[in-house]
């Protein structure tokens, strides 16, 4: 079903995976958000980036209820976040989030951390639950790896392993939040290329990331967030070659060197 | 209310009693921070058996409480060995200060075995003897991390004083049962006593964070 | 020496009984408070809060007997008759409480708040994410703690003869006013401390190594 | 523990003992006499304003007089009291103990200065102890290791021996105002305290207590010296038979206890008395 009225989708448009609109957050007395208005469709796949403390890590946060917007509305996949616990945990379901720390438990093995929720969130059985795990860290490439604890594994592979254990919830928004940024750099290309996998794959992704030949390999669109504002939203060959705004054009210059 | 009255008249009859405490933790502390230097240096002897009486020492201390180590030094010992007369103030002292030494050697060799190895082959490689090894690269290095943990030794050093109060010795704890007796006042004196050594237990414990604060500026982390 | 265990055996195994009891039993009580006690300490409720920190500091900077006298003072005004074994195992309690409370707090502490959002991410709920997720985290490091706390009881729980509590020491003075084998009986009393605190200790390390493969980052 | 003997010994020898030579000539010889009290035994020794007060006082500097020496006064608790005698780490206790069997083996006592009774004490408000058998089932308080903890144990038998239950318990605390202390609170029904102490505690809280009756023969109350000492006894009980005769003890006992009480100056002892048998 295609909406015909693509500038005010309905709460109902199974089309549109997120939609946010007119959200400001303050931390205390400081406005982090701004009146941020951005909806994502199904299988888009969104870079968002901005100096630090710019929102975007707010902002993404707040898509699965880390954080709690003051204003304006949140709706994932149709339901609407609000301080019902009920609703979070809904959106959590079908959101995954991979974290820059990885944020692995450490006194589980990697299969367990892929199927510690399933098991006791979708309350799947254990050989389906190890099944799915088995199956997404095949995919991430480190299958081998599932009887090892976090600790013994590398920074990259742990975050291969967050990548697997997010996808096993099935999730149908990814969440990426500066995932390479606590890497060495040698392992920045192996979660890059998993994370350009996936979006083969055609999930619908929102990645806070620097990671600039990542947006232009395989976003649809990039967002430009300054002071807790979406600055300029564009296609990543516009945004590179032709930035509109002035803050863009200095990050830009900043980062690619 | 009527006792924390009653109490507060008594602060005065104890101040005696908190100066001896005072000084009995003052000099056991000295006393332990000594020992507490030999027992490490003995422990990184290179005679095994000097390592071994000092890791004796060490478990026997950390396994016998205070009040037995007390009753055997005052009562104990010299009843055995025929010993004459000898002070509960300098027992009560010993006491805490051979206690203390064994608690705080475990701080020195932490402090110690945190240092980067690099420190003694450097130290070595720039022809440093043993003594200015130790002088002029480790202590400055070793002290930092132990003083702040140091102070607090000396918090339960306070913590374990009134033990004496068990022999002879009239610190801040006696002092309060004398009043008490005296007065027929249940409660006050000891409210009194017990608020005193909360000040002076409560400020040492200030005193190392701020010592920790201050040393660790300028760290790079 | 022979004549004095077969005499008095009986009243110093009673007293290292008793310690036995008083000390676990204070213990445990006292660990349920302090649980409850660090989440008081953690909570963002202002004056619970305040209350709980008070609470602890006030038993961590002041001496054990001095607690004792203080409750054996509080319940004569109060004028209730409880057998002293059992204020002293309250006087423990009361006092380990405390400590644990700092104890559960550091574990709470050691846990990062990345592994909450990590669970929270999944949707997994309060109570499960407490039970998978901080509680397995939480013991490597609180369960040895407590067991080292459990030997400082012991040894602290000697300061309880100061109160006339039917203790191991107190058997001690006990057998001495009836024998005057001052030496002897301080030496028995000792190495039933010693055996028995190194014993815990010695516990608390083996719980150490066998739990060091829950520690993050090893 | 080797390293504790050692470091002990090393620490004696610093404090410097000898204690080969006669207790009184080293006493003399340096001008002290090291003594040890406890100060919790009103009205004999007691504190008041940091002071060690109370007959014993008067008389210990009656003594240091005779004996022409300064006094060092140490204060400790009484279970601690004999067995620091005989640890040697006083000279004297100068501290009123009553001469019985157990003691006696051990110690040597002086020439007593007054007598008391075993003094059965209630609650002012207690109706149901008169006598010896009302005290089955009732749980009972003393000073631990004092004379009348001993007698404490006597009565409990001499119930049980009678065909009663005995003491519900005996309780035993560390001094003698502890015990008046938990049966003011109730913490205990009765208590059995000499009936000086008992006059005492009267005139301190006078509506608190009832003394109810006295338990065996009167008890004397002594100082004690190690059995060795003979020499130091002597020159105390020298003191002590000059105060009686010259009704000083008399005057002390008026001014201290509020009566009066003779001591023999022989007899006080048990049979099996350490210093009958020298």
């Amino acid at each position: 079903m295609l909406s015909l009225v693509a500038q005010s989708p309905s709460p109902v448009d199974t089309n549109v995976a997120v939609s946010i609109r007119d959200v400001s957050k303050w931390f205390g007395a400081f406005q982090v958000l701004e009146n941020i208005n951005l909806e994502v469709r199904v299988g888009e796949r969104i870079v968002i980036a901005g100096p630090s403390g710019s929102g975007k890590s707010t902002m993404i946060r707040c898509l699965n209820g880390l954080e709690r917007h003051q204003k304006g509305k949140i709706l994932v996949n149709g339901t609407e976040l609000s301080e019902n616990r009920k609703k979070i945990d809904t959106v959590r379901k079908e959101v995954g989030m991979v974290f820059q720390h990885f944020n692995l438990f450490p006194h589980l093995t990697i299969l367990e951390n892929c199927t510690l929720a399933p098991m006791w969130v979708k309350n799947a059985d254990r050989r389906q639950a190890e099944g799915i795990a088995a199956y997404f860290l095949e995919k991430v490439r480190i299958a081998d790896q599932a009887h090892k604890y976090p600790g013994q594994l590398s920074g990259g592979q742990q975050q291969r392993v967050a990548i697997a254990r997010a996808l096993c919830m099935k999730p149908k928004v990814l969440l990426f939040d500066e995932p390479t940024s606590a890497l060495d750099p040698e392992m920045v290309r192996e979660v890059l290329d998993t994370m350009v996998s996936l979006a083969k794959d055609g999930m619908t992704m929102l990645c806070v990331t620097h990671e600039m030949g990542f947006a232009r390999q395989v976003a649809d669109r990039v967002i430009f967030m300054d002071g807790g504002q979406i600055i300029e939203e564009n296609t990543p060959s516009e945004f590179f070659a032709n930035p509109q705004h002035e803050r863009a054009k200095a990050f830009l210059s900043q980062i690619i060197h | 209310m009527k006792y924390i009255l009653s109490g507060i008249e008594t602060v005065p009859l104890l101040l005696d009693g908190l100066l001896t405490t005072l000084a009995i933790c003052g000099l056991a502390s000295i006393l332990a921070i000594a020992g507490a230097v030999v027992i490490v240096a003995a422990r990184r002897s290179h005679q095994r058996w000097i390592t071994a009486v000092a890791m004796l020492y060490v478990t026997l201390m950390r396994g016998l409480p205070i009040v037995i180590l007390v009753f055997l030094l005052y009562f104990g010992i010299p009843a055995l060995l025929d010993l004459g007369r000898i002070s509960a103030f300098w027992v009560g002292i010993l006491a805490l200060a051979m206690n203390g030494a064994a608690f705080q050697s475990e701080v020195l060799r932490g402090a110690i075995a945190s240092l980067p190895k690099g420190q003694m082959e450097g130290s070595h490689a720039l022809g440093l003897n043993r003594f200015q090894m130790w002088r002029l690269v480790l202590v400055p290095q070793v002290l930092p991390v132990a003083l702040p943990a140091l102070a607090g030794e000396i918090g339960f050093l306070i913590k374990a004083s009134p033990v004496l109060s068990l022999i002879t010795v009239v610190d801040l704890t006696r002092r309060s049962q004398q009043v008490t007796m005296q007065t027929f006042d249940p409660l006050g004196p000891l409210l009194a006593a017990g608020a005193l050594y909360f000040l002076l237990i409560g400020t040492i414990g200030w005193m190392s964070r701020m010592l920790e604060a201050r040393l660790t500026v300028g760290k790079s982390r | 020496m022979i004549d004095l265990l077969s005499n008095y055996g009986v009243i110093i195994l009673r007293g290292f009984l008793w310690t036995i009891i008083l000390v676990t039993g204070g213990f445990a009580i006292g660990s349920v408070f302090g649980a409850v006690l660090a989440i008081l300490l953690v909570s963002k409720q202002k004056l619970l809060n305040w209350l709980a920190r008070s609470y602890v500091e006030l038993i961590r900077n002041t001496p054990f007997l001095i607690q004792a006298m203080l409750l054996f003072a509080l319940f004569g005004i109060m004028r209730m008759r409880l057998e002293p074994l059992l204020v002293g195992l309250i006087a423990i309690a009361i006092y380990s409480a405390a400590y644990m409370a700092e104890i559960i707090r550091g574990g709470l502490a050691s846990v990062s708040d990345g592994q909450r959002e990590g669970a929270r991410a999944l949707a997994i709920g309060p109570f499960l994410e407490f039970r998978l997720i901080i509680l397995p985290q939480l013991l490597p490091f609180v369960l040895p703690a407590s067991v080292n706390l459990l030997a400082t009881l012991c040894k602290e729980s000697a300061f309880l003869a100061g109160v006339s509590v039917a203790e191991l020491t107190f058997s001690g003075q006990v057998v001495i006013t009836q024998t005057f084998l001052v030496f002897e009986v301080w030496a028995v009393i000792g190495a039933l401390y010693l055996v028995l605190v190194l014993s815990v200790m010695a516990a608390a390390k083996r719980l150490e190594k066998k739990m060091t493969w829950l520690i993050p980052g090893r | 523990m080797k390293n504790i003997l050692l470091t002990l010994a090393l620490f004696a020898a610093l404090v410097g003992a000898a204690h080969a030579e006669d207790t009184l000539a080293k006493i003399k010889a340096s001008g002290k006499i090291t003594v040890a009290t406890e100060a919790a035994f009103k009205p004999f020794e007691y504190v008041e304003d940091g002071k060690i007060i109370g007959f014993g006082s008067d008389l210990l500097s009656e003594f240091s007089k005779d004996l022409g020496v300064q006094v060092e006064q140490l204060d400790l608790p009484f279970q601690g009291i004999l067995t620091g005698l005989a640890a040697k780490q006083y000279d004297l206790v100068a501290t009123s103990v009553t001469p019985n069997a157990e003691r006696a083996k051990n110690y040597a006592f002086s020439r007593p200065f007054a007598a008391i009774e075993n003094t059965i004490v209630v609650p002012s408000d207690d109706d149901t102890i008169k006598q010896l058998s009302d005290l089955n089932g009732v749980l009972v308080g003393t000073q631990l290791g004092s004379s009348t903890d001993a007698v404490a144990r006597q009565m409990n038998d001499e119930l049980k021996a009678q065909g009663g239950s005995g003491f519900s318990d005996l309780r035993l605390f560390q001094s003698y105002p502890d015990t008046a202390f938990n049966l003011q609170s109730g913490q205990v029904d009765a208590i059995i305290v000499p009936s000086i102490t008992a006059a005492e505690f009267m005139r301190t809280s006078p509506d608190a207590f009832k003394i109810k009756f006295t338990y065996g023969k009167p008890a004397y109350l002594s100082w004690v010296t190690r059995p060795e000492d003979k020499t130091l006894l002597e020159a105390l009980n020298s003191t002590i038979n000059r105060l009686i005769a010259s009704g000083k003890i008399a005057e002390m006992q008026k001014k201290w206890v509020g009566v009066n009480s003779a001591t023999p100056e022989n007899g006080y002892l048990p049979d099996n008395a350490v210093q009958l048998r020298q």
